[in-house]
């Protein structure tokens, strides 16, 4: 039986279970006249969870041991001669695999039988060629060991699954059956259902949690090789980035954070004023047809590729600010600058300022705005003095979302501020961040374990404490001003 | 299982690859051949990742390997690396097809571009303004040079047969020697007052940014500015016009090879891998009248051994 | 008291006691106040649509020409003598012959046909006309013969792409003037081209297979389509909507509605804000690490990519969705908890409904971020050249596919700049793939939409 | 206190303050207030009674155009004030609310601190020219709504953390710190324990001195005690209006007597 | 009808339903109810009286544990239903407060229909078989909360669209739906008229029948009329508890009487 099959079965013995639960329940509280304790839904839902989680805990489960299991036994089993100097036995057993599969294909596709398979051997038929007509291909002749090995692979796979049908099937039945004679009017089904959606709660939660983990430790390690090549105080202290091919660069992250912090400023800049503006208008001033016409489109900003917006700070935006600004008032010559990649930028992040900040400030209670009309306050009086404060939380979780995306954003900085890593204050020179420094370092042309490529992950564990700074920051600033209406 | 071949690695050897996976899929039986691009560094990392379905067969590598790539390839269990040239890639230097036209020495480049040049005999900041400056024989136009940025192999390349050939010619070297300088490392030092620009992008990015600089001038790989004729003109180095001849004969002096590694112990394990890469370096193919010739290759005078290597599956040796 | 209260109203500056008709200095004050808020938050959305606007116009601009294409009709003489010299139609023989061999045959039929239209133009020989044609369509012909064996012999008609430079030659791109500087193309050709077109043999037609053909490779601009990338790019965005959504849905709701206010909440809200500001490409290196690496998942797969999207748009959805679930008045959970509501119910019956516009608009933001990133998918190898298709779902998760926004940027990487129309053009391909995606929760999210 | 305000009665001038003719209001099709005509006197405090659901918030809503804000009313009818017409396109109703001032049946005091509560009409409408006079504004008003001894030692904490009675109180005072000319109440004693309930009645009386009141009550009994003019509404009609003395003591529509003479609450 | 109840009040049982020991709130710092001890009798009707800010609601949200929902509210103490302490960490605060229901100051019908927000209850409690037993059960509570007659044609109206009395009376309508053993009602009448809050107080004398009835009111005359037992809250002490007569004509504590004999409401 196949995965899906079983899981069909399993779920439709669960929805089975639902009915007969909610059933039970209704009959039983009818014949002792006592009243259910939860709802007849819940008990249906307590016999459904009971009939499919376990079952299906257990086939991810069996799923994931079982290969382990057959391959460990098989691949002790092949000899070390066939094993190709150079090569790797887990080579060979994916050659086993792919033969495995492949006769189930000649079984399925020629109608050979099973006996015929069972004494069909490597030596005497040109395996490759059989295969081959089927359409799996194999990289080279067979050698008979390794035909030996997938044929026993083949069974070993057959017998687990049915094994394992039978163990699912059978836990599916005995955790249905159990739970629906478990079923009494008093019993808590509401609690039980609802512990088990809380625990999925918790459990995507911890989702965050284990990505944060995986972040860290996928870079600590190169990190941790990158400090043992280059010394951490010229990396945190240094002024310089200077990277070269053949060593000797110097790698200060100083100049990067700099730029980061000054592109993501100009952004925020531009994208939280007109943002806000921009909720604000949609929410208390615009028509619901206007709104609801302006709100997607302008949501379609955040969709368009960096890429695009890379290209339009480049052709555009550089030349323009360089012909008009730069040049006139002698700050420069550059058509890529801090600022250019900065507004462009902006614009990027406009919808997460306006679109989030909208849906915060349409939530505010409309008993807050009449208590400010009623007062004689003007809209924009109520808006800036009342409704902002109430919103402010989620305002400021936009304005944040929208400083994570300046913070992680390349493809616009390296269009429209350049590649050029400087400490410095003119707006209108080149500069660069430490997002695009780890994307060119992690793609280029050095060698992996030069102090050239690991800085990579040096400067995005970086910034990551960094921004774990301002976020615990931003964290402490909104507890301090966070308002609650009602 | 995997039955297609896995390829990753430079984006200056992506174009080659794709054109032969393409012509692979159309004319044998096994599926087309996926060619992941990312950079020579982080395709050598892959292939070096181990021997197994779910690492890559072949990385390909505008540059040659380096010691520690074996180093951790061997570490990781691949011990038999084939290394593959495939042909020469030429660096060319084009401007707006409407603007001046120019013809360099690397001395030039060195003079424009380097953070110190000599005058009268002891190194000064380099404060040329225009080509001009430079060279009386070159137009009046402001310097501003786009070169690739320091992640690119093609800068390793520009240094060494640009700047630091000009370095040498115009005596900045030996007084960088005699400063103290051992390998004059100083020579390589650029100047940072925006004259020179580095793109980390691609050739596109310094096609669009002459288009927003009239004035700039770019670095290009010899295939890309094949096609765009139409909007560059090529400068000559040394007095020589690049093309696949020239470069081939050697006298263009700025190209490099192009190579591409196979992981040896995926031969015969997965479908096609074999007959990928005889056919890659096949005439047909990689020959000088082959289709990658064509988009702008430079074919390799020694392809004939190469393809011996192939088909006897000669594994690298150490590197010299 | 009451005189107290008398003074200070007679006393206050710019209190009207006048008519309501007259606007007092202060109330003029306010009212210009008023107008000029008013009038920036105008101007800030007409800011933002006119960027819209000027961003689409100029994406439109470029890449409508993507949708249309021009192909050349020829008559193919199938030569016994190329493709099956022995003569015994064995197919095994016939499919040794590669599309090398396939491509003179185009030749010889391009020359013929300018014979039989009575076309000669100067300077022009025969391989010249025959790079009018793709370089693809010695692979069409390949694979039409090899189904065909039959026809060996016959003279069969096939519509073929023109090539690149011609393509653009009737879209603007390539002019005679350029065709002058170009190596690529002469104005010869592009005189044969018109004149092929006089005589019916070229034709500009909709451009279906931009839709449906996989990538093709620099020498074939004319071919390149988006098929996989497409095909990739659902993939990933099914992964993405269910497991981002109601992960990220879950986790806001554990967070702002059940978990105890201690330092565990707080260290979990400050990592998921700072996870949103995690370079996305680092994502990518921790997909490399877990996903591939670890989990042993397939490299170049959507589910790899969705799973890595999918990490990547988590934070943007519990955080819109957080602020959101901020936002119900708390007395909308106390009337339901005093009717005997369990928290759970409060939450999923009343709570959730009300905050499901702020939750939309996340997955809507998150969404179009996920579908537009491209450096992660560097890492895990979706940045590729993939011409196989995937399979259907859920195989097809395992096998290797592009992704659209991968294909924009490698198209954007590419020399010839006929790629820079296919860009373009599959950003508006992205595009309206975003707005279809977004239309149902546009219309989901209006449904929930209320003012209390 | 009841003799004084009979006496009181009297005294005030017959100025009318707003006139309203066949007022006419509509939610999307319900026809929520039909024709009614009201004058409320200058210096004067007008009681609105009548059974829930009848119109008397919705009626007290149009007298200072609060129901703009409601999407689906539509209010058809001539609301003058001080001769002028309320509705015309030239006034600016922020300036009309700022002369009739409102305090609302559901107590809603923003989320701000009390002292910024009751500061923010002073603010905007520039009444204080320094902080202690800002102060002294909050001080006063917040003494007029009876809650300055409670809330004396917690300006700063939320408005929101009030008791239900103290949010309704701390609305009164934030109404009153902007000094309307005509302040509208809308059962502004609903949720006050007897004592506090005095202490605004008191209020009431003393902003009668120089402005005019309207409140809308479900008290009879406060009806009377503070109230000159009183108007029973009933289904959205204008039942009857007069003196409060006459209404109370001598109805001429049959549905007063029978709303009055119910049972008491 | 007052004799009536004086009469009824002698039949009640004398079975003590909610037993409360030496409770203590607090909201952060403030000590908001000190050292209370109340026994809430079944079958009876307890009306909570105090000036505002006294602690009222506080208290009477401890007893079906909303106070849980805010953060900084501490609540010390035994409360015990049919002799089980509630905050024991075996009871599920949702089955104590399905029997213990409650009426909230501030009206805060869900922004549903009028009909799903009495539905509500019903729904989540499996009350109904079917549509028509919920029909039944809908309209049976508005009828009880005295709201059908206006609402019967628009039950698919908004309950946020409701004048403040009618949202009052919904939410009345929507606690009883459930039905209750303890009802809890926070001045449920303030927002009403005389017709309607006899109506509701008739409400209350019927629940009184078979479950216990806890009121917070304002108005000493409804204490007198509807109530059996009658607690005094001041500044957070419960000053006085006893027969409603003996409270209202012969109070112990001076502060009561201070209080009874103010100006009334
Ligand atoms: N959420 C809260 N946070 C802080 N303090 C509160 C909160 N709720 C009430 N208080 C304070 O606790 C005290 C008692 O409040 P409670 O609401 O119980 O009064 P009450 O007797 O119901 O008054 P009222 O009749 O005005 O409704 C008051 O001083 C009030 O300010
Ligand atoms: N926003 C609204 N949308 C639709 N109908 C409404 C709205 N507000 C009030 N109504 C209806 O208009 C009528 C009059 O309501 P109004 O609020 O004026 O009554 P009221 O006299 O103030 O009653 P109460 O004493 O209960 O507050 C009622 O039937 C009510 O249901
Ligand atoms: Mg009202
Ligand atoms: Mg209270
Ligand atoms: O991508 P490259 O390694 O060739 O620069």
């Amino acid at each position: 039986m196949s995965v899906s099959i079983i899981t069909l079965i399993v779920l439709g013995i669960a929805v089975l279970g639902f009915f007969l639960g909610r059933q039970r329940a209704l009959s039983l509280s009818a014949s002792s006249g006592k009243r259910l304790h939860s709802l007849p839904g819940y008990y249906g839902q307590m016999v459904f969870l009971f009939a499919a989680v376990p079952a299906l805990l257990l086939m991810t489960a069996w799923l994931f041991m079982q290969p382990i299991l057959i391959e460990g036994r098989i691949s002790a089993n092949i000899p070390d001669s066939v094993i190709p100097e150079g090569g790797a036995r887990s080579l060979v057993m994916a050659d086993v695999r792919r033969i495995a599969g492949g006769l189930d294909a000649l079984i399925a596709d020629s109608g050979m039988t099973e006996t015929a398979l069972d004494q069909m051997r490597a030596d005497e038929t040109d395996v490759r060629s059989q295969l081959g007509n089927v359409g799996v291909a194999l990289g080279s002749d067979v050698p008979v060991q390794v035909f030996e090995a997938a044929k026993e692979y083949r069974a070993s796979s057959k017998t687990g699954s049915l094994l394992m049908s039978i163990a699912v099937l059978a836990v599916c039945g005995l955790f249905a059956a159990w739970s629906l004679l478990r079923i009494s009017p008093d019993q808590r089904a509401r609690n039980v259902s609802e512990g088990f959606v809380l625990a999925l709660l918790v459990g995507a939660s911890l989702v965050a949690i284990l990505t944060t983990v995986g972040i860290v430790t996928s870079l600590l390690f190169e990190t941790f090789h990158f400090f043992k090549l280059y010394p951490a105080r010229e990396f945190f202290f240094s002024t310089v980035w200077n990277p070269q091919f053949r060593g000797g660069s110097e790698l200060g992250i100083l100049p990067l954070l700099w730029g980061t912090l000054y592109v993501s400023f100009i952004a925020l800049l531009l994208a939280v004023p007109v943002g806000l503006m921009i909720a604000i208008y949609l929410a208390e001033y615009a028509s619901k047809a206007m709104r609801s016409v302006a709100k997607p489109a302008i949501e379609v900003l955040a969709g368009i590729p960096t890429i695009v917006y890379g290209l339009f700070a480049l052709i555009t935006v550089g030349p323009f600010l360089r012909d008009w600004l730069a040049q006139p008032m002698g700050l420069g010559n550059s058509s890529s600058s801090v600022l250019t990649a900065g507004l462009v930028m902006g614009i990027m992040l406009i919808p997460f300022v306006s679109s989030l900040s909208d849906d915060i400030i349409n939530a505010v209670p409309q008993s807050m705005r009449d208590g400010s009309f009623g007062l004689g306050a003007t809209k924009s009086e109520t808006i800036r003095q009342v409704i902002l404060p109430a919103a402010l939380p989620g305002v400021v979780g936009a304005v944040l979302l929208a400083a994570s995306r300046a913070i992680g954003e390349t493809m616009i900085v390296v269009m429209g501020a350049g590649a050029a890593a400087k400490l410095g204050l003119n707006p209108f020179e080149a500069m660069t961040t430490v997002t695009v420094k780890i994307v060119s370092q992690l793609t280029g042309d050095t060698e992996f374990a030069s102090p050239e490529t690991l800085v990579a992950f040096a400067l995005g564990l970086t910034l990551f404490v960094f921004t774990l700074g301002l976020n615990v920051l931003a964290l402490y600033i909104v507890r301090k001003y966070r308002e609650q209406y009602e | 299982a995997r039955d297609q071949i896995q390829i990753a690695g430079s984006s200056t050897v992506l174009p080659y690859a794709a054109i032969v996976a393409e012509a692979f899929g159309e004319n044998f039986d096994f599926p087309t051949p996926v060619v992941e691009s990312g950079g020579s560094g982080a395709g050598r990392k892959k292939l070096c990742e181990g021997v197994g379905e779910n690492t890559i067969d072949i990385a390909n590598s505008s540059s040659r390997i380096k010691q520690s790539d074996i180093d951790l390839c061997a570490s990781n269990g691949v011990t038999e690396i084939q290394e593959v040239r495939i042909g020469y890639d030429g660096i060319v230097f084009a401007s707006d097809i409407n603007g001046a036209t120019f013809a360099f020495t690397p001395a030039d480049w060195y003079n424009a571009l380097a953070a110190k040049v000599v005058k009268d005999g002891v190194l000064v900041d380099n404060m040329n303004k225009t080509w001009k400056d430079v060279n009386p024989d070159l137009p009046d136009q402001d310097i501003l040079a786009f070169i690739p940025g320091t992640k690119h192999g093609t800068r390793e390349v520009f240094d060494e047969k640009v700047i630091h050939a000009g370095c040498e010619a115009t005596g900045a070297e030996e007084l960088y020697k005699a400063a103290g300088d051992e390998k004059a490392k100083g020579c390589n030092a650029l100047r940072t007052d925006g004259a020179s620009i580095d793109i980390d992008g691609d050739y596109t990015e310094t096609l669009a940014r002459i288009d927003a600089n009239k004035n700039g001038i770019g670095v290009f790989g010899l295939s890309f500015y094949q096609n765009n004729t139409d909007k560059l003109v090529v400068a000559t180095m040394d007095g020589v016009v690049p093309s696949v001849e020239t470069i081939a004969s050697g006298e263009y002096p700025v190209s490099r090879p192009l190579y591409f590694y196979v992981k040896n112990a995926h031969l015969g394990v997965i479908p096609g891998l074999q007959e990928y890469i005889e056919f890659f370096v096949s005439d047909e193919i990689a020959g000088p009248d082959g289709p990658l010739s064509e988009y702008g290759l430079v074919s390799d005078p020694e392809l004939a051994a190469t393809q011996e290597a192939v088909a006897n599956r000669t594994p690298m040796g150490p590197l010299n | 008291m009451t005189d107290a209260t008398a003074n200070s109203t007679g006393g206050t500056p710019g209190r009207n006691a006048g008519s309501l008709f007259d606007k007092d200095p202060r109330t003029r004050k306010r009212n210009a106040a008023e107008t000029r808020f008013r009038m920036m938050g105008l101007a800030a959305v007409i800011f933002g649509v006119l960027c819209l606007v000027g961003l689409l116009g100029s994406i439109i601009s470029n890449g409508v020409s993507a949708f249309s294409q021009t192909f050349i009709i020829v008559d193919v003489f199938l030569d016994p003598a190329k493709l099956d010299k022995d003569g015994d139609r064995d197919p095994d023989k016939i499919a040794k012959v590669t599309t090398f061999g396939y491509a003179p045959l185009i030749a010889t039929a391009m020359e013929q046909a300018m014979e039989q239209a009575n076309i000669s133009i100067e300077g022009l020989g025969k391989k010249d006309a025959a790079e009018l044609v793709s370089k693809e369509a010695p692979a069409q012909l390949r694979n039409y013969v090899l189904n065909n064996i039959d026809e060996i012999g016959e003279t069969v008609r096939f519509k073929v792409l023109a090539s690149g430079r011609i393509d653009g030659y009737y879209k603007g791109r390539v002019t005679m003037a350029s065709a002058e500087l170009d190596r690529n193309v002469s104005p010869a050709q592009l005189q044969l081209a018109d004149q092929l077109k006089a005589a019916g043999l070229l034709s500009t037609g909709f451009n279906w297979q931009f839709f449906t053909a996989p990538d093709a490779s620099d020498t074939r601009p004319e071919a390149a389509g988006l098929g996989v990338a497409i095909l990739g790019s659902l993939y990933m965005m099914i992964i993405v909507l269910v497991l981002a959504l109601p992960l990220g849905v879950a986790a806001s709701v554990y967070l702002e509605e059940f978990a105890p206010q201690n330092w565990l909440t707080d260290a979990i809200e400050v990592n998921i804000a700072n996870l949103a500001a995690v370079p996305s490409i680092v994502f990518g290196i921790l997909g490399l690490a877990i996903f591939i690496n670890m989990a042993g998942l397939p490299q170049s797969a959507p589910i790899v990519g969705g799973l890595v999207l999918t990490l990547m748009t988590l934070p943007t959805i519990i955080i819109a969705t957080r602020a959101a679930l901020k936002a119900v008045p708390p007395s909308i959970r106390d009337a339901a908890l005093g009717v005997g509501a369990s928290k759970m119910q409060s939450v999923f019956h009343h709570v959730l409904p009300l905050a499901a516009p702020g939750i939309l608009t996340g997955t809507i933001i998150g969404l179009a971020q996920a579908l537009g990133e491209t450096a992660p998918l560097l890492l895990i190898g979706m940045v590729a050249f993939v011409r196989e298709f995937p399979d259907g779902p859920p195989d097809g998760f395992f096998d290797p596919a592009s992704a659209l926004p991968v294909q924009v940027y490698n198209w954007t990487q590419r020399g010839d700049p006929a790629f820079v129309e296919r860009a373009s053009g599959a950003i508006i391909v992205l595009l309206i793939f975003l707005v279809c995606m977004n239309a149902l929760a546009i219309v989901l999210r209006r449904r929930f939409e209320r003012r209390w | 206190m009841n003799d004084m305000s009979r006496l009181e009665r009297t005294v005030g001038t017959k100025n009318i303050k707003m006139e309203c003719r066949d007022c006419q209001v509509y939610y999307g099709d319900t026809h929520a207030i039909k024709d009614v005509n009201v004058d409320i006197e200058d210096k004067t405090v007008t009681a609105f009674i009548g059974p829930s659901g009848c119109g008397k918030s919705t009626f007290l809503r149009c007298l200072n155009r609060m129901n703009d804000t409601i999407s689906v009313a539509r209010v058809e009818g001539q609301f003058k004030l001080d001769g002028e017409d309320i509705y015309d396109r030239r006034v600016d109703p922020v300036q009309l609310r700022a002369k009739v001032g409102m305090v609302f049946q559901k107590p809603n005091p923003f989320p701000k601190s009390i002292y910024d509560n009751v500061a923010y009409g002073p603010r905007i409408h520039g009444l204080a020219r320094n902080k202690a006079e800002l102060d002294d504004i909050v001080e006063q008003a917040l003494r007029r709504g009876a809650l300055w001894n409670e809330v004396k030692d917690r300006l700063d904490a939320p408005g929101t953390g009030l008791s239900g009675g103290q949010q309704q109180r701390l609305c009164i005072a934030r109404a009153v710190a902007t000094e309307p000319e005509v302040l509208l109440m809308d059962e502004p004693c609903s949720a006050l324990d007897p004592i506090a309930t005095a202490q605004v009645e008191e209020l009431i009386d003393e902003l009668r001195q120089s402005y005019s009141v309207v409140i809308v009550t479900h008290s009879m009994q406060q009806a009377a005690r503070v109230s000159q003019k009183t108007a029973f509404f009933h289904l959205g009609n204008l039942v009857e209006f007069g003196e409060t003395g006459q209404i109370f003591t001598n109805p001429v529509d049959p549905r007063t007597e029978s709303y009055i003479t119910g049972r008491i609450g």
